[in-house]
């Protein structure tokens, strides 16, 4: 210890003469930096209200509540995160997680009050001062709690897929599932837009945690083909898929037939309740296809005998005759039948009410009767020279084919409409061998066909012509030949939907062998007879009913594509289950009468 | 939470203390103090509100953003404060966020030790509602049910920046005379001591320390 | 040490006589500034000497340890900074790397040198603190003022890497949760050079002045025969001549590529433990410069792990380590197969240190040289009862 | 490490599992515990006590009591697992081979009720401060529905999960199962 | 008449040391702030905070000693302060200096801190008692070169007079005792530290192991009453080194300059050191500053 020791630490009083470390005035130019864990933001509109948030809060601070002036729609919930201060910990992982990246944090942090109670508050929809800074956490480039991609289907696409008839889709394999299954938030926005409300996100968490028994009881509870479904489904649940937002939405219809491609029919039975308490009440169902089938389960499960009549020979209905077998495999289909039929359903096939058998039989023998006839007759393209012996409706067009008869179509064929008629149509003629173009009115995004279809159907090498519109059919040796002409879409203002309008003077021509129309189909409704023709209400083409399916006369019930015009088979399926709960209500009420 | 309930005033036990050693402690509730003609009370309030004397307890997290606050980045001694080591001479008592029973039961101590009027600052969320660890056997969730809070400060930790707000706060409230936690404390002192003793199983301490 | 003189201890209970008049006992703590933070020393004294002493802990007890048992992987990981206030990544990696270990999952190369980088930083942090309450300790207010004021300087950049002052929350199982922002390279340099100047100072005004010689030299010699049988570790140990530094024994996230040595020294008193963490932080800066120039810019800083809301990981356990400030830290982690852990115990150094070594130390000195001696074993009670 | 397996293999009954080049478990009995961490201290160099804990294997109806110890040279780890019964659990003491292992003797006889007899002043309070319950480690103490009995949760609190709030679309939305009394 | 007039001078130079001693105080805790590199409370910080303690509204006692305390305290302060005499050939601010105030000045300088112990001692609070022992151990230690460097003053001057020792200092700066008996001086200054309670002899009231010393149990008034002592004593103690080495005052503005020149001597030490354990302490006054004062007595 030297001198040194006791003059060197004077050396403080240099700091003196230097500038203070204290900030001068901290609360007003101290801004949190640009990536602070501030007070959080929500943009309103973005936020679907999945409640990701609130799951992976591990402070319990987030509720989900209702906002005035949120509605629910199919989309959104309808409820916002409700944040408790006295619980957040700003880690920020709401914000990391938010499938629809809505939410953020800003960089604003002073927050004072007296009182505990009002450090509860939902971001965007309470005023606050740091709603819109733009600072703040943000989800990093690069950084995602959550998987965009979804995991590749393994199919048989191109030139190898028009080879035949064989199924195209191959199903996910058990990995393949699982990893799909984990993309899966469990938010549960998609069980309402599923008409059915199947379970989505219980069986999804069944197939991650292997319990596929459970899954298939699950899949059965709320619908009866979920084979068909995991097909050919329309999907709208992915549409509103919560990952949907920031990438592929979780594939949920493969995942459904993951599970049912684990169980053949011999295997669903015996995993399946099978035996019901017998209530002694009949119920008749004219028609199998999805709807009426549907029907028939949910009414055997009451405990009612039901008989289902149908014409074809097989049931199915659209979904056996009007699907080719690269969708819709005819085995499947048979699966399916069979394990509606082991529930006790009496299927009686090939009988044509109104020819084989009279309504009023029916109305007679029967506690109650349920139309699921659908439509089965095709709209005609009303542009002349529609009646050419080579142009063929594609619904009567994949019945053929589904009956095993051969059908023609030359080289050349041309496919009108945008529905998934039209692709079913356009993919058969290729796989038959020939160049397909398809002809739709308006843009691709506005095709009813599901997008999968669309995209399955390009790379098989189907064409499309968008905006364009037949106007006439020529004869040209024998082989039809189509005038079209351009259309322009024109704005129809807000909420409408644009309407194609003929470019004066753009009109082409196309030689072809087969003309496929595919527009759309009708129904048929001779088999009702007079005496009940009043009793009946229709509502253009389709069976004006109540909103369990009951029409004016009583006793009688519709279901499926007669009454709803969304026109797919899960909204069948969703109509059968109405229509069971309504023939239930109704006898229910009427026994108490009694 | 300006409840009535628990309002009957029983003698109190001074539990915990052996019997020879009770004349040792208080054994009177805490009395509130009116206050005084208005002019007068302006004027000391004025001077309350300058001279912030902070006790120095880190009780929790909210000790490590103190520690800036008190020294030169923040210096809040420009504001009239300065940390003070003992509870007898501290007006303001910093709960810096959760509060393990272990150390409610010091905490407790320590704010009756000090002389009225005093202040409670609650920072962060373990405050309000239990924070991060709302769900622990050890910390207690809502510091109001112990302790009458005059200003709390949202964040996990909140900065020091906003630590200076909550001290605004807390002055502006002061100067209007609305910080009477004090008062309050010994007017539903049942309510206080009854959800105090719930919590604290080994009581072992007098009802009330001066 | 001769105990002879003080009072006999028969089942680990000192045996003294209040009423004799010859023994005063005094609470440090919980509520009072000569503990390093929300800690108790249970001290009795003859005269000034303390003749016994009592570390009283679990005022900062929120069972993390059984939180943790109930939150999923993912949600565990803004729980573990809490554990350590003044340097909190050291849990934060340990914590992902624990998981990393147990699930298989492979971290990017950049995402380790970020991690260091912030390691390092969060040393240097911790190191600029305790250095102000080392001095602060033993009454030199001046250095206590200026260093928590250059810390705040690290505090700052670290707000502009991480969104966060204290917890950072940055280092996530998978990676790290953002890259460097833009502009930040020479805002550190800012920093580094301020706390530079500061150590220059504090060198000067601490390390060679009179009074802090005479307090702190000969204070609380550790043996190195003490370390083993104590569980001494870091610094401590290292300034009784212990070479032990798990950045170089078992090398993690990029350490085995910075160039660094053991910092040791010889005396092990408190003065010169304080020399060798003086030294360390020297070497921190050091390689937080080295960091800065060999860190890759470009590539991926996170591998997503599965759905964090339902990712379970195989059964297992393992034990991993760092070097924080105060010596080997280190997480372990058993798992179930569940989506929880099945239990993570974490092992912070001040464990040993503020317990069974302090009780012993304590004993024989001058009860003014109480909280220098704390401090200068440099520990935080949180990591001690979690 | 291999070499040390081998050799203890040769002493004592123990099961070894490595997880990292430089990280080992082995398997032993309690009865056996003192005996080997000794050969461990004075025969293999692993001095060093990092840390000792216990997790509960409830299902086994057991307590695994983990010994971390380390090598002074070459710093590798190895921890020594032994599984005791979780009804009365009472384990020997080791804090005559390290000073430290008393406090973490003493917080195990506090956080899971494992009592290590001999060990000083384990029964004196260590963390926690007039607790009642069992010890709060154990996995059948509920913390959450402890915490939400004894401290005031915050009233007006509610949420709605977002699949209920979407039952607002569809008035039909299935109450499920659709099914009546099943005969079997 | 001559009473009235005696006591109105005297309360006028009571607050006006009073008002300074809080002032200094205040400049002091700006200048100790800037060294660490803040800004530091306002000037007139002191003031408030006496209002606040004043304004406390409860109070709590451990027996009547302890309210003596702070009273002998004041008492010392106030004593020390009256028999000063503070501006030379001022009227107003003769106070009550008589031929032998330095023995009496002497005198009140420790009473105040003996009956401050005891008050302290009152409390009950471990760490004031640890405080106290320091306290007059250090004391004790510190009072030593102080009285020696007084001794070898009046010695000097052969007299016991502050006014005469200053009258006999105006003769020019050089003959200040500070130029005249160097030794005694420096032996003083150390004692000065000492008595200021700076860095490195400030074990008394380190808030880092025993809480604020002395004054722990103290709140409200009472601590209001430290508080105002604290300016009069400062003042006293300043303006008796003034007098007794620095030649005195001729103004008040002088005595401000001198004054403020003296207490910034403890504050640059102060800053720059840890404190000393109280043995070092008072093995260091027993040292070098004993060993000045010896040598300035001999030397006389």
């Amino acid at each position: 210890m030297g001198l040194k020791d006791i003059i060197s630490p004077f050396y403080v009083w240099k700091r003196a003469l230097e500038k203070p470390f204290t900030h001068p005035s901290p609360l007003t130019t101290r801004p949190g930096s640009d990536r602070y864990r501030g007070f959080h933001q929500n943009d309103m509109h973005k936020c679907i209200g999945c409640g990701s948030c609130e799951t992976i809060c591990q402070n319990a601070a987030i509720d989900l509540v209702h906002v005035d002036g949120i509605e629910t729609t199919e989309a959104d919930s309808g409820l916002r995160p409700k944040i408790d201060y006295g619980r957040c910990c700003w880690c920020g992982l709401c914000v990391d997680i938010c499938t629809t990246a809505s939410l953020t944090m800003s960089n604003e942090y002073t927050w004072v009050d007296a009182d505990p109670e009002v450090y509860r508050f939902i971001p965007g929809a309470d005023e606050k001062s740091w709603n819109d800074t733009d600072k703040g956490y943000r989800r990093a480039e690069g950084y995602n709690l959550l998987e965009t991609e979804r995991v590749d289907m393994d199919m048989t696409l191109g030139d190898d897929g028009i080879k035949s008839f064989m199924e195209v889709i191959h199903g996910y394999t058990k990995e393949q599932a699982m990893a799909e299954a984990m993309r899966c938030v469990e938010c549960g926005v998609c069980v309402a837009t599923c008409p059915a409300h199947m379970d989505i996100p219980d069986y999804i968490k069944a197939i991650r945690e292997d319990r596929l028994e459970d899954a298939l009881e699950l899949l059965y509870r709320t619908n009866p083909m979920p084979a068909t479904c995991g097909r050919i489904c329309t999907h709208r649940c992915e549409t509103v898929c919560a990952l949907g937002h920031q990438g592929d939405p979780v594939a949920i219809r493969w995942l459904k037939r993951y599970i049912i491609d684990q169980f053949p029919a011999e295997k669903a039975i015996a995993q399946l309740e099978q035996e019901f308490e017998d209530n002694g009440l009949k119920v008749a169902i004219i028609g199998a296809g999805p709807a009426g089938l549907s029907a028939a389960y949910y009414l055997v499960r009451l405990g009612y005998n039901v008989t289902v009549y149908e014409s074809q020979n097989k049931a199915g209905g659209m979904i056996r005759y009007g699907v080719p077998y690269y969708r819709m495999p005819e085995d499947i289909m048979d699966d399916e039948v069979t394990v509606i039929e082991k529930m006790g359903v009496i299927l009686k096939t090939g009988i044509k009410i109104g020819r084989d058998l009279l309504f009023e039989k029916l109305m007679h023998d029967n506690n109650a009767v349920l139309m699921a006839t659908g439509f089965e007759s095709p709209y005609e393209l009303s542009i002349p020279g529609e009646h050419h012996s080579r142009v063929i409706s594609g619904i009567d067009m994949l019945d053929d084919i589904a009956n095993g008869k051969s059908v023609e179509v030359g080289n050349v064929v041309a496919v009108i409409g945008g529905g998934n008629v039209a692709f079913d149509a356009a993919r058969t003629a290729r796989r038959l061998g020939a160049d397909v173009c398809i002809y739709y009115r308006r843009r691709i995004e506005d095709m009813p066909a599901d997008s999968e279809e669309i995209h399955e159907a390009q790379a098989e090498g189907v064409k499309i012509i968008v905006q364009s519109i037949p106007v006439h059919i020529e004869d040209n040796n024998g082989s039809p030949r189509m005038i079209w002409n351009r259309a322009e879409m024109v704005d129809q203002g807000p909420g409408k939907r644009p309407k194609p309008v003929l470019i004066q003077g753009a009109s082409e021509t196309a030689d072809v062998d087969t003309i496929i129309t595919a527009i759309g189909q009708a129904s048929d409704y001779d088999y009702i007879p007079e005496s009940m023709s009043g009793r009946i209400h229709f509502n253009k083409t389709r069976v004006a009913t109540e909103r369990l399916g009951q029409t004016a006369e009583t006793k009688v019930f519709a279901a499926g594509d007669i009454v709803n015009s969304r026109g797919d088979a899960i909204s069948a399926i969703a109509d059968g289950y109405r229509a069971a709960k309504g023939i239930d209500a109704y006898l229910t009420t009427k026994k108490g009468e009694k | 939470m300006k409840s009535t309930e628990n309002k009957i005033i029983h003698p109190l036990e001074n539990a915990g203390v052996p019997e020879d050693q009770r004349h040792l402690y208080c054994d009177a509730s805490p009395r509130p103090y009116p206050a005084l003609n208005k002019y007068v009370e302006r004027f000391l309030n004025w001077a309350r509100a300058n001279s912030l004397w902070i006790l120095g307890y880190g009780t929790g997290c909210g000790a490590i953003e103190l520690r800036p606050l008190l020294t030169s980045r923040f210096d809040i001694s420009q504001y009239g404060m300065n940390p003070r080591p003992t509870p007898r001479q501290s007006s303001v008592f910093i709960i810096g966020g959760y509060l393990s029973v272990k150390t409610l039961k010091r905490v407790i101590r320590s704010y009756e030790q000090m002389q009225n009027p005093k202040f409670v600052v609650g920072l962060g969320s373990c405050t309000v509602n239990g924070g991060m660890y709302w769900d622990s056997y050890n910390t207690v969730n809502r510091l109001d049910y112990y302790l009458p809070v005059d200003v709390y400060v949202a964040g996990c930790m909140p900065r020091p920046e906003a630590i200076i707000a909550g001290f605004e706060k807390l002055k502006s409230t002061i100067m209007a005379g609305q910080a009477e936690g004090a008062n309050e404390y010994a007017e539903r002192f049942d309510w206080y001591k009854s959800n105090q003793k719930k919590i604290i199983k080994d009581w072992d301490m007098p009802d009330y320390n001066w | 040490m001769d105990r002879s003189k003080f009072p006999e201890i028969v089942d680990g209970k000192s045996q003294y006589d209040l009423d004799s008049g010859r023994f005063v006992k005094i609470w440090n703590g919980p509520q009072h500034p000569g503990v390093t933070g929300n800690m108790a020393l249970e001290v009795v004294i003859s005269g000034d000497e303390v003749v016994d002493l009592k570390t009283h802990v679990g005022y900062l007890h929120r069972g993390f340890e059984k939180l943790m048992e109930q939150r999923l992987y993912i949600q565990n990981f803004p729980l573990v900074c809490r554990i350590c206030v003044p340097e909190p990544d050291t849990n934060e990696y340990l914590y992902a790397a624990a998981v990393e270990e147990l699930s298989g999952l492979e971290v990017p190369e950049r995402a380790q040198w970020l991690r260091t980088l912030t390691l390092e930083m969060s040393r240097l942090a911790s190191f600029i603190m305790w250095l102000g309450g080392q001095a602060g300790s033993f009454g030199m207010g001046t250095v206590g003022q200026w260093a928590v004021a250059v810390r705040d300087y690290v505090l700052d950049l670290f707000e502009a890497i991480t969104g966060g002052r204290i917890y950072h929350m940055y280092i996530t199982p998978g990676g790290v949760r953002d890259i460097l922002p833009e502009g930040f390279d020479a805002d550190l340099e800012d920093v580094l050079k301020k706390v530079e100047k500061f150590m220059h100072d504090a060198e000067i005004v601490l390390f060679h002045n009179a009074v802090f010689k005479k307090r702190t030299k000969g204070l609380g010699i550790i043996t190195p025969d003490m370390i083993d049988p104590y569980g001494i570790l870091g610094p401590n140990a290292r300034a009784a001549g212990s070479t032990r530094d798990v950045r170089k024994d078992s090398p993690y996230a990029v350490y085995d590529k910075l160039e660094f040595n053991v910092i040791v020294g010889s005396d092990s008193d408190a003065y010169d433990r304080a020399r060798c963490r003086f030294q360390e932080m020297q070497q921190s800066i050091e390689l937080i410069r080295q960091i800065m120039e060999i860190m890759p810019r470009k590539g991926s800083f996170y591998n997503r792990p599965p759905n964090v809301l339902h990712w379970q990981i195989p059964p297992g356990e393992t034990y991993v380590k760092a070097e924080s400030t105060r010596g080997e830290y280190g997480y372990y982690v058993v798992s179930d197969g569940s989506n929880k852990p099945r239990r993570v115990y974490v092992k912070g150094p001040s464990y040993t240190h503020a317990v069974a070594l302090f009780e012993q130390m304590a004993v024989g000195t001058n009860y003014a040289d109480l909280p220098g001696l704390m401090v200068s074993l440099h520990t935080y009670p949180p990591e001690i009862e979690r | 490490m291999n070499s040390l397996i081998k050799r203890l293999k040769m002493q004592f009954d123990v099961e070894e599992q490595t997880q990292r080049s430089n990280l080992s478990f082995i398997n032993a009995t309690a009865l056996q515990l003192p005996a080997l961490l000794t050969h461990l201290r004075d025969y293999e160099k692993y001095t060093q006590l990092i840390f000792l804990t216990a997790v509960d294997r409830i299902e086994d109806n057991q307590f695994q009591l983990t010994y971390m110890l380390a090598d002074e040279s070459s710093q590798n780890n190895i921890g020594v697992r032994v599984r005791i019964d979780r009804e009365n659990a009472v384990m020997t003491s080791i804090a005559h081979l390290w000073h430290h292992a008393r406090t973490y003797q003493q917080e195990l006889r506090e956080m899971f009720g494992i009592d290590f007899p001999g060990s000083p002043g384990v029964n004196d309070n260590f963390i926690l401060e007039g607790w009642e319950e069992i010890p709060p480690m154990r996995r059948d103490f509920d913390t959450r529905e402890y915490s939400e009995k004894t401290y005031f949760p915050r009233p007006g609190r509610s949420t709605t999960h977002p699949r209920t709030a979407m039952k607002a679309v569809d008035p039909d939305y299935p109450e499920l199962p659709l099914m009546k009394g099943r005969v079997k | 008449m001559y009473i009235a007039t005696k006591a109105f001078y005297l309360f006028v130079s009571i607050i006006v040391a009073l008002v300074w001693g809080l002032t200094v105080n205040g400049i002091v805790r700006k200048i100790v702030a800037r060294v660490h590199g803040r800004i530091g409370p306002p000037v007139w910080q002191p003031f408030i905070d006496i209002i606040k303690s004043n304004a406390k509204r409860s109070m709590i006692a451990h027996g009547v000693m302890f309210y003596f305390g702070p009273v002998f305290r004041f008492a010392g302060g106030l004593g020390t302060y009256v028999f000063i005499p503070a501006v030379f050939g001022s009227v107003v601010f003769e106070n009550l200096s008589f031929s032998g105030d330095l023995l009496l000045v002497m005198y009140f300088i420790f009473f105040g801190q003996l009956g401050m112990a005891l008050g302290a001692g009152e409390g009950g609070h471990p760490a004031s008692a640890i405080a106290v022992g320091r306290g007059l151990a250090q004391m004790t230690a510190f009072e030593l070169p102080f009285a020696l460097s007084i001794i070898s003053l009046a010695t000097q001057y052969n007299t016991l007079s502050i006014t005469d020792i200053v009258a006999a200092q105006q003769a020019g700066v050089m003959s200040w005792t500070v130029f005249t008996n160097p030794l005694a001086t420096f032996a003083a200054l150390f004692a000065l530290l000492g008595m200021n309670m700076h860095s490195p002899f400030d074990i008394v009231i380190a808030p880092q192991e025993i809480p604020l010393g002395p004054p722990t149990e103290y709140q409200g008034s009472l601590l209001g009453m430290l508080h105002t002592n604290r300016g009069i004593f400062v003042s006293a103690k300043l303006i008796l080194f003034m007098n007794l080495y620095f030649g005195g005052a001729l103004n008040l503005p002088i005595l401000m300059v001198k004054t403020f020149a003296i207490y910034m001597l403890s504050v640059v030490v102060g800053v720059a050191f840890p404190r000393f354990r109280a043995d070092q302490s008072i093995r260091f006054f027993l040292g070098v500053p004993t060993v000045l004062g010896i040598l300035a007595l001999l030397i006389q």
